[in-house]
């Protein structure tokens, strides 16, 4: 059987393929803003030629993300904790706990030990945008996304920023740019103050379990802030390969089950 | 390699018309923005010559490039200039400057320079901060307001959202305006609620142009509620980058009734063209 | 002088080495309607939790938009800081305050908890009963928690202590009205804040021997325009340090945890209990106290011409709503006498280029300096 | 597996309080035309002066974000332009905005307030309320207590504090009889305590009966009944009479298994009132089959509740209560009021120094979910909201958290994330909407 799961979210589409729970392609693009609907249509077409089937193939469709509500093609679609924990329980069966921190969202979502869902906790507002704003700032300072994480892995220094929220890291980011603080040190400043915000929403209701708690999103993608999310909750993430698609492919899961 | 929505036009240019060589008195500023740098150069009180670009990340460097951008093609050297005054953030990161003002002061004065002397409310739209100011007697100070923190990330927050939106950022004010009236604002108090707000906007399927609008009315109320708290004169002048954002400066006329003033000048200017009137001052003084 | 500076940074220390040269109980409280006396009688050391910063990320499961002073608080007694804390009270006033009571206990269990109800009209005649009333209650449950008798002669010599201090606190405060301020405004602010970590005999003396040196301290040329402070209260004196070093001085400050808090004295009288309730129902009001009869109004403006400020800086914390809801009547007078002032809102950090631009031009608006020159 | 429906149908008291909305509101409209003295503030005793009218920011907060937002957002700059922070409670924001621009939401003018007697009560915002009109045009303001304290029960102290709330109100009645010159009237406010304790009596019965599955009404019918509860200002045998009618009925309904919501399939709970201008949340609920059975706030009207020996939820029987004792005097009376408000035994204190009491709430009513506001703006809506919420899911209730300014003003309230994480939520706990 071939099911496909589209995740929608603020920042990214991503799509997977799965055929008998392989995963046979998976794309991804912006998803922008007005022009969303064609970006979803564009990505979905691609992987699908790269995965050299038809849309004919495929059993069942299942959209996830918070928008979720724009795939014409859908047959169905689920809230994101859903897809996380499917994914989160495919991927690592002892899974009791799965954060996902995406471009603007950051979610808990904790599971008993049949795998049903006993709580979820979403992050308040002055955590939001964190996926975006590490965006952001590695552009302003010139680099990519990777370069900013591996420079900020790279430095000892302890200056810090406002953990409060990205607005007033950004500030205090500004401030040590304009004082002359290397760039390696205010890039692992910001990473730390993320971490200590993203620890926050980790402790709140619930707190995931050290050796079974899974980190999803394209945050997950960060070594830098993994290690100082690690180094600040004291959990040991299971992180798969492709972070950012286990949305996508809980999806395709769903559409499997 | 895909479209960069969030970048707006750098740009330099040099008034032809004049031969610098025959000035009397040529200073120039530099204003080292969180955001942008620009530097310009007078020539007696004529605008001679300026950049305009992005803050590097290479803050040691980046004031002098900038400076070397103005004077590109005029032949002029740093060594023809006779005082050079810097403002901005990064201020004290101007090697070469003889002197820094505030950027209360600059942009008071170069709002002056660029709107008339009988500008008497000034409102700088910056990359992270606005600030009002309400001038008396020709250019002194009687009182001016910053916004606090949790209303930052102004102009810095529409790239953001162009790069979100995949709009570029120069149609985001245009394109907001295309209707008479305008939809509920989203949050006016904190720049990230806004941006969250604005994004569930558009999934919800509110066409662009309103979800702009949305945007920039609330950007609008909040600086309405700022400038409110010096009793602004019913004139203001708008600098800063985002002044050119139109979106945001139409709103302020139409749902707020401000008259704003016009000028060709591009109004991103006001800070580097304000510590050059302030090296102009010091060297008279002197 | 460096020594305030010194207990205030280290003052987890300082609270530990008391208790073990003592063998006494602490007292942590929130608010400066804590009656002190009676814990100081009760041989406790009341120690007022001042709020540090550092990464917090415990308290948002408990709290939501508090301020950064409350919030900090939760955040080390989450982190263990106020390991050495026996027990904690409360004496109402703000509710974020309130709100850091209850979770504190969350984080720490203490062996003792007690909150004292401080009536809003602190002037009404009826308002010394109620004071009084839970002034006999928190005598007794202090007894009962220290298993110490508070007696007539203990109050006396606690009410000695603490009029001694604020008589003494007084001194320095008045040297600031001199035209060339020989304390400046951050070292007086430390002062103060160590005072209310300490205990007050500790401090005295220490007030006493500064009291002597200070006067062969040379005085620094033309110190800068002079300026007020006002708004929430702070548990650092970094602001007053960074006005300072952009050239002005901070003459006075009208904080709860600066001025207000040593300003007036225990009138003493027959009935000790008496004598306290008025005394705190008498302190300065703070913004949230101040109804039907508005004092502070008129006490910021007596200040202000006491020591013969120049400009107002209106500094609140970030979700402080007592003043948020205060300071437009603040704003009206110091308008109406065109005396100039300028509003920030801070929290827990603060970008110092920002603030630098906003404080150095106000500075420059009170007294036009026109530009720095460099070098 | 089928959804179970039970029968709805709607209530049949509505004509009749409709009718008596309508006489309030024109109740009203020649209140201004009358010359009275107008009372910023909320004192159940001001119906013993003949020509006193309080008027609470409140309501009158929460209908202008509701009705017009634009017109509260002018009122919130109008006040930021003055000071004001956006930590503020809105009601306040949107009422003393109208007092600086000068002319009410309809353009008519602002009326100013003749004196302030507050309602005094644990949320500083309430506290810090009439500091406005008085710093604004220099009026009289007479501030009452509102005492409260944790640990041990000490008479001593309690009845001090009521001593204190029904002096202090004694002398602010003989103040405003000296001061304005009018007499004040015991008899009628003597009988209007009798009256609001037979609401009162009938109200904590409607509350209990939403114990029962499936709710005879939901959130949305008490709040609309609620604030016909404080009208016995206009004509207290009618509301008596009104009150007594809607007793019945629920009765009726619950005897007859008569639902509000014929899909109820899961009961939730919510704390403090909701974002008046987004009402809309109720009825996506109901999508899921999800009803609002109610909140520790809307069930104030029936008085303080606790579960009693026998492991029964009920009313508080008061302090002073007034079937014990005779109420003869203005002293009586004002006793009997205070009385109720003494420490541990209303919401208001629950909500501030008692966290868990939620859950005693919760369990009675059996609540399966809670969803609570974290708002901004006012202290006393936000204090201890996040503690309630762990109280409760340590006992199993699942919890969620949205973020607003304040229920009279939308500003930092986001719906569509509401409505995103309403299905979230939702979804997580297994439950798909059953109709679109
Ligand atoms: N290679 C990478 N290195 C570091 N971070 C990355 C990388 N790729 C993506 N990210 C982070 O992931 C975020 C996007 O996460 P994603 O889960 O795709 O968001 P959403 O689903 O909300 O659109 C980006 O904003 C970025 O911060
Ligand atoms: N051409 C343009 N059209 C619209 N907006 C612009 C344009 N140029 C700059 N901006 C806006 O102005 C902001 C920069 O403002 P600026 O005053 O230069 O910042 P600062 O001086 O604080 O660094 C940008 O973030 C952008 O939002
Ligand atoms: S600026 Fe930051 S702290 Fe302030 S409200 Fe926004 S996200 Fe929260
Ligand atoms: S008075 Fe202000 S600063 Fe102090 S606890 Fe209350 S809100 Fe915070
Ligand atoms: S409880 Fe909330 S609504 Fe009521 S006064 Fe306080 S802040 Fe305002």
């Amino acid at each position: 059987m071939i099911t496909a799961g589209i995740d929608v979210g603020i920042e990214n589409i991503k799509v997977v393929v799965l055929r008998d729970g392989t995963v046979i392609a998976s794309g991804t693009a912006r998803s922008g803003g007005a022009g969303r609907g064609k970006a979803i249509e564009q990505t979905w077409t691609d992987t699908l030629k790269a995965a050299g089937i038809s849309a004919t193939d495929i059993t069942k469709v299942v959209a996830t993300g918070q928008g979720k509500g724009d795939v014409p093609f859908a047959n169905d679609s689920i809230t994101e904790p859903l897809a996380d924990a499917r994914v989160a329980l495919f991927l690592y069966p002892a899974a009791r706990s799965v954060v996902d921190v995406g471009a603007d969202q950051i979610r808990v979502v904790s599971l008993d030990e049949h795998g049903a869902i006993t709580e979820v906790v979403l992050n308040q507002k002055c955590a939001a945008g964190i996926g975006t704003f590490l965006r952001t700032v590695a552009r302003r300072l010139g680099y990519t996304l990777d370069e900013m994480s591996r420079i900020g892995g790279s430095s000892d220094n302890r200056v810090v920023v406002n953990d409060a929220c990205c607005v007033f890291a950004e500030l205090d980011a500004i401030n040590l740019l304009h004082d002359g603080v290397a760039w390696q040190d205010i890039a692992r400043a910001i990473h730390r103050a993320m971490a200590v915000r993203i620890n926050s929403v980790l402790s709140d209701k619930v707190r995931p379990a050290k050796d079974t708690t899974v980190l999803i999103g394209g945050v997950a993608r960060n070594p830098t802030l993994i290690a100082a999310l690690e180094e600040r909750s004291g959990i040991n993430f299971m992180i798969p390969d492709q972070p950012e698609f286990a949305g996508a492919l809980g999806a395709a899961l769903d559409a499997a089950a | 390699m895909t479209r960069e929505y969030w970048k707006w036009p750098e740009s330099r240019w040099t008034l032809n018309d004049i031969d610098w060589r025959k000035a009397n008195i040529i200073t120039a500023g530099i204003d080292i923005g969180s955001v942008s740098s620009q530097a310009v150069v007078l020539c007696d009180d004529k605008l001679y010559c300026y950049s305009n670009n992005y803050t590097s990340p290479e803050i040691g460097d980046n004031a002098k490039n900038t400076l070397d951008r103005a004077l590109e093609t005029t032949g002029l050297t740093i060594d023809d200039i006779q005082y050079i005054v810097g403002t901005g953030y990064g201020r004290d990161n101007i090697p070469f400057a003889n002197a820094t003002a505030n950027e209360i002061t600059s942009h008071a004065k170069g709002a002056r320079f660029i709107f008339g002397p009988a500008v008497m409310t000034v409102v700088d739209l910056g990359g992270q901060t606005a600030k009002a100011i309400k001038l008396y007697e020709r250019d002194r100070i009687r009182d001016f307001t910053v916004n606090d923190k949790c209303a930052v990330n102004m102009g810095y927050g529409i790239e953001v959202l162009a790069d979100l939106l995949q709009v570029p950022i120069e149609e985001i004010g245009e394109r907001s305006l295309s209707d008479s009236e305008d939809p509920e604002p989203v949050s006016t108090t904190c720049n990230t609620f806004a941006t969250t707000e604005t994004m569930g906007l558009l999934r919800e399927g509110m066409p662009e142009h309103e979800v702009l609008a949305s945007h920039l009315f609330a950007v609008a109320w909040r600086l309405y509620a700022l400038i409110g708290r010096i009793s602004p004169e019913k004139e203001v002048a708008f600098t800063g980058g985002l002044a050119k954002n139109m979106g945001i400066v139409k709103r302020l006329e139409r749902d707020m009734k401000m008259e704003t003033s016009m000028s060709d000048y591009d109004p991103q200017l006001a800070g580097a063209i304000g510590a050059a009137v302030v090296a102009q001052e010091m060297l008279a003084s002197r | 002088m460096h020594r305030f500076k010194e207990v205030l940074d280290n003052r987890h220390e300082y609270a530990k080495n008391w208790k073990a040269r003592t063998g006494g109980k602490v007292l942590g409280y929130f608010e400066p309607y804590t009656p002190e006396e009676v814990i100081y009688a009760a041989s406790a050391l009341p120690v007022r939790l001042l709020s540090r910063h550092e990464p917090d990320d415990m308290t948002d499961r408990n709290i939501y938009a508090s301020c950064a002073c409350a919030r900090d608080i939760v955040n080390q007694v989450a982190l263990g800081r106020f390991d050495y804390v026996d027990g904690i009270t409360y004496a109402e006033a703000c509710q974020w305050m309130r709100h850091a009571f209850i979770s504190s206990q969350y984080f720490q269990s203490f062996s003792y908890t007690c909150d004292i109800f401080v009536p809003d009209y602190v002037d009404g005649h009826r308002s010394k009963d109620v004071m009084y009333s839970e002034m006999k209650a928190f005598k007794k449950s202090l007894e009962e928690w220290t298993s110490n008798t508070i007696t007539d002669e203990a109050l006396d010599h606690a009410i000695d202590v603490y009029n001694t201090n604020r008589r003494l606190m007084r001194q320095i405060y008045e040297l600031r009205r001199a035209d060339n301020p020989i304390v400046s405004g951050a070292e007086a602010m430390e002062m103060v804040l160590a005072s209310q970590v300490m205990d007050k005999e500790d401090h005295n003396r220490m007030l006493q021997e500064v009291l002597k040196e200070l006067p062969r301290r040379s005085h620094a040329g033309y110190p800068g325009p002079r300026l007020m402070l006002v708004g929430s209260p702070t548990s650092d004196a970094n602001l007053e340090r960074l006005v300072e070093e952009l050239g002005a001085v901070v003459v006075i400050d009208e904080l709860c945890t600066g001025s207000c808090y040593f300003w007036n004295e225990v009138i003493p009288q027959e009935d000790r209990l008496l004598a306290l309730s008025l005394r705190y129902l008498g302190k300065p009001h703070c913004a949230l106290k101040d109804n039907n009869w508005r004092r502070r109004p008129a006490h910021i403006l007596q200040l202000y011409e006491d020591f013969n400020a120049q400009g107002v800086i209106i500094a609140k914390q970030i979700y402080c709503h007592p003043h948020g809801t205060d300071n437009p009547h603040i704003w009206k007078i110091l308008r109406e006498r065109i005396y100039p002032f300028h509003f920030l809102e801070r929290d827990t950090t603060v970008p110092e280029r920002e603030m630098k631009t906003r404080l150095e031009a106000f500075i420059n608006l009170v007294e036009p300096v026109r530009v720095k020159l460099r070098g | 597996m089928g959804i179970q429906r039970w029968e709805i149908r709607p209530l049949e008291v509505w004509a009749k309080a409709k009718e008596m909305r309508a006489k309030w509101q024109q109740s009203i409209d020649d209140a201004e035309k009358e010359h009275v003295l107008l009372a910023q503030g909320n004192c159940n005793w001001a119906v013993g002066f003949p020509a006193l009218r309080v008027i609470e920011d409140n309501p009158v907060g929460a209908m202008m974000g509701y009705r017009s937002s634009q017109f509260s957002r002018e009122c919130r700059a109008a006040g930021e332009i003055l000071g004001w922070g956006r930590e503020i409670c809105g009601y306040q924001l949107n009422c003393w905005g109208a007092m600086y621009l000068g002319y009410q939401m309809d353009g008519s003018k602002f009326p100013m307030r003749d004196m302030v007697v507050p309602f005094p009560d644990p949320c500083d915002q309430h506290t810090k309320r009439g500091q406005a009109p008085m710093d604004y045009s220099n009026i009289p303001r007479w501030q009452g207590d509102s005492p409260l304290y944790t640990g041990p029960h000490d008479p001593e102290r309690d009845a001090t504090m009521i001593e204190n709330k029904v002096g202090t109100t004694l002398d602010i009645i003989a103040d405003i009889e000296r001061i304005y010159g009018q007499i004040f009237d015991d008899e009628k406010f003597i009988e209007s305590i009798n009256l609001a304790h037979r609401v009162r009596e009938y109200a904590a019965e409607v509350c209990l009966s939403m114990q029962h599955i499936p709710a005879p009404l939901s959130q949305k019918d008490l709040y609309s009944f609620y604030t016909l509860g404080g009208l016995t200002k206009t004509d207290p045998e009618e509301t008596v009479e009104l009150w007594r009618m809607l007793r019945d009925e629920v009765k009726w309904r619950v005897d007859n298994n008569i639902a509000a919501v014929g899909t109820e399939r899961y009961r939730w709970i919510e704390a403090h009132p909701p974002p008046w201008y987004f009402l809309r949340y109720y009825r996506y609920m109901e999508k899921y089959g999800a009803i609002c059975i109610g909140s520790q706030y809307s069930h104030m009207m029936g008085g303080p509740f606790e579960f009693k020996e026998d492991g029964s939820w009920g009313p508080r029987v008061p302090l002073n209560s007034w079937g014990e004792r005779p109420i003869k005097t203005r002293e009586d009376a004002l006793r009997a009021m205070f009385g109720d408000d003494a420490r541990g035994h209303n919401f208001k204190v629950d909500e501030v120094i008692r966290p868990y009491a939620i859950c005693e709430f919760a369990k009675a009513y059996k609540a399966d979910g809670a969803i609570m506001p974290l708002w901004r703006g006012g202290v006393g809506c936000t204090v201890t909201r996040k503690e309630q919420g762990l109280r409760l899911s340590e006992i199993g209730v699942r919890v969620l958290h949205y973020e607003g300014s304040q229920p009279g003003d939308r500003t930092d309230q986001d719906e569509t994330r509401l409505l995103d994480m309403l299905d979230v939520w939702m979804e997580s706990q297994g439950l798909r909407k059953l109709e679109d």
